[in-house]
Parts: C-alpha cells; structure tokens; sequence
C-alpha cells in the first residue's frame, strides 16, 4: 500500500522534502513507517525512531496500522505559542 | 469563527468581540508576542511553521475542552504562522465568563495546553543571520487500543 | 497617560497600546463587564460613582506598587464611571512583561487591589425599577502614627 | 477651625448631601469630625463611627489632627471592578 508522508519543520530540514509517497506492506504499523524511512539514511537516520505521529490529522500510537491512503505527519517537539 | 490558524496579522479587538455574553462579567485576553531576544540571544524575527489543517482541528478540541472544563465560558483563539517580526502576535486567546477567576485560569491553561499540543513550530532568526528550530514538547500521543 | 478614571466608554485595544515592549512576549488585558444579573436579579445598568482625583490617585499608586512587585513589567488601567449598561466595560487592566506567568499574576492581583482599595461605589439599577448600593470592602487603611 | 468634608454614595444618601463644612475645635481628629457629623441625627446618625475616612485624598487612621483646610472624605465600603 501506499501512504503520503508530511514531514514538517525541523524533521523536513533534516528529509529535505514536505513529503514523501511511501510504499509498504499491507498490515504495516506507523512505527513501520518511520523505520522505512529512517533506512534511506542520511539525514533520514536522524529523524527519532520515537518520533511523534499522526494518522489523518490525528496524533496516534506508533503501533496504530494503517491504511491505503492514509495521511500520516511525524511531528518534531512542538512548540507553538 | 472562534478558532483559526491564520497567515494574516491578529487584531486582538477582533478577537474580543468573539466573547462574551450579557451573563458574563469578565473578560481576559492573552497575546503572545515576538520578543527581541531569547536565551540571551539578539532575535530578528520567528517563522511559526504549523501543520495547518490539523492544528486548526486541534486548537477546535483544546478550547471544546477548555469550555467543557467550565461549563458557560466562551473562549476564541487564534495563532498566526508566517514570518513575524519583534513585537507581532502570534497567539490571542480571549476568554469571557460569569466571575474573573474561571476566566484566568481558563486562559492561563489554555495557553499551556496549546504550547504542549499544538502542531506548530518555530524557528527563530537572529540578529547575526544565523536560524534555529527551538526546541519544543513531545505532544501527548493516545495509549495504543488493545 | 497609563492611569485613567474616565466618564467616557474604554477602548480595550487602546488600553492594550499603553503596553508592550520589545523585550516583552505576553500581553494580558481584563476587562470587567457589566452583567444582566447579581445575586439573583436582574440588572439593567450599574451606576458607578467615584471620589474621582483621589481614585486616580489610589489607582496609580495601585499600578506603581504592582510594577515594583515585579520590575520591568508594564502596566496600563482604566476605571470608568457614571451609567453603564449590560456589556458595558467599567474596568480595563492591560500588563505586559517578559513571560507569561507574570503578566497574568500582575494583572490577577491588581484587579483584586482595585477592588479592595479604590474609591468606587457601585450602584445597581434593576429591571424591577429598584436600586441599590452595593456591599463593598471596608479598605484598608495606615495604622495611626505613634 | 473650618473642614470640608465630601460624602459619597451610601453616605452621601443618607446624609442627603454631598458636601459639608464642619466646624471643629482646633486639633480635633477624624474620628471627632464623623462624631460631629453623626451628632446631626437623622441619616447622618446612621453614618458608623468607624467609617474609612481619606484626608487631602489619602486614606487616614481616625486618630489623625486635622488642619484648617483639609479636605476630609468619608469612605463606605469600596466596590469597584
């Protein structure tokens, strides 16, 4: 399946890219993802295996499975205000 | 609308006038704004990058919850993203409510709870040319379902 | 000028321009409000009555004591008087500092000075045609001098 | 020796004035002044001996000496916000 991948602020510095279409095994796990994408190395590998997720605008637990079409962001330590 | 994520300049009158009710005898406003210096470093200006569509949904549950917190009071609030310069508003909360005390503390704790949960970021440009993504929360994330 | 008694109607937003600093980040304004109702009647207006050079008086001393209390903090207040109506601001208090938690402690406490300690009476007018003074605060006043 | 007392709200209301000039002995104190006040009768009676009293616009302890042209307020109970 394939899954599009926001990536934001100090995590797309480090991607070098906003976003990013990431295929995976059906069944795959958010953690999944972030793994996937921390193995194309480079400044990939420096993005927190525990990096914070959201699936479809939501934050969501790393072990939440997703689905064909799922928009799902990594979002670096906040800090708003 | 009372919760907005915007790239436009906040009019903190503006954000007022969405409080309040003839029941109400107290209003608090809270206003975020770019300071010249942070950690004794000379500040320029702060880009505040958010995750536009879901911070506007999550600033819609943290003030459902704020005013489920205490039932009555009516709340709006606004944070702007973009490039702002020393002395511009990134954040206005206002609050209105029956008494003063519950409109202080309903707006002292949303402030926290957007700073703690919130999907935005900043990165602050200094004097010297030199930026930086300031270091944040993790946001809380739901236990994984069983 | 930071410290107003006024007969004329507060414009928060001008209230607010009395503050800030570039070294400040937060921006606290409260507004009193003139409710529809009190201790279970119902209110048409509030008459608001002050001994009014001595109020300025009271009121700025108010404002440099709570400006002492935490040094570089700023502070603006407007107290209006005569015939307000439902909705109607009769008090305006905007504080501005470097962080947040003192802008909110500073304008928290100094809405509670005012009422303990300013020279204002407040006289409500209710739908039923009666009125009535409100109970106050006796205020605190110096220890004779030995 | 002549004081210019003003009287506010409730005081006012009852003393049905809200302005006097009372004459004192010299060195009278506040407290004498209220005492004079009240010994009017009516409402001025109802006016408590412990008023708050500001002297030339400054809050006074009721032993304070008074002085020819002070001006000398009675102060009920503050409610303002």
């Amino acid at each position: 399946m394939r899954i599009r991948l926001l990536l934001f602020a100090l995590y797309r510095d480090l991607a070098g890219t906003s976003q990013l279409d990431v295929e995976l095994p059906p069944g795959a796990t958010a953690a999944m993802l972030v793994e996937a994408v921390r193995s194309r190395g480079g400044g990939f590998a420096r993005i927190p295996p525990g990096a914070a997720v959201a699936v479809n605008q939501e934050y969501a637990p790393l072990e939440t499975p997703l689905s064909e079409g799922d928009e799902v962001a990594l979002i670096p330590p906040v800090a708003g205000g | 609308m009372a919760v907005r994520i915007t790239r436009d300049a906040i009019d903190p009158a503006a954000v007022l006038t969405r409080v309040g009710a003839s029941e109400h005898g107290a209003e608090v406003l809270f206003l975020g704004v770019v300071r010249d210096h942070n950690e004794g470093r000379a500040v320029a200006s702060i880009r505040y990058e958010a995750y536009e569509a879901m911070a506007e949904r999550v600033l819609a549950t943290l003030v459902a919850e704020a005013e489920a917190r205490r039932p009555g009071i009516r709340i709006a609030a606004v944070h702007r993203v973009g490039e702002l310069r020393v002395g511009e508003v990134s954040l206005a909360v206002a609050v209105s409510s029956a008494h003063r005390p519950e409109a202080f503390d309903a707006a002292r704790e949303l402030v926290e709870e957007i700073k703690r949960r919130l999907p935005v970021w900043k990165e602050e440009h200094y004097t010297d040319g030199e930026r930086r993504w300031l270091d944040g929360h993790t946001p809380p994330v739901p236990e994984a379902a069983r």
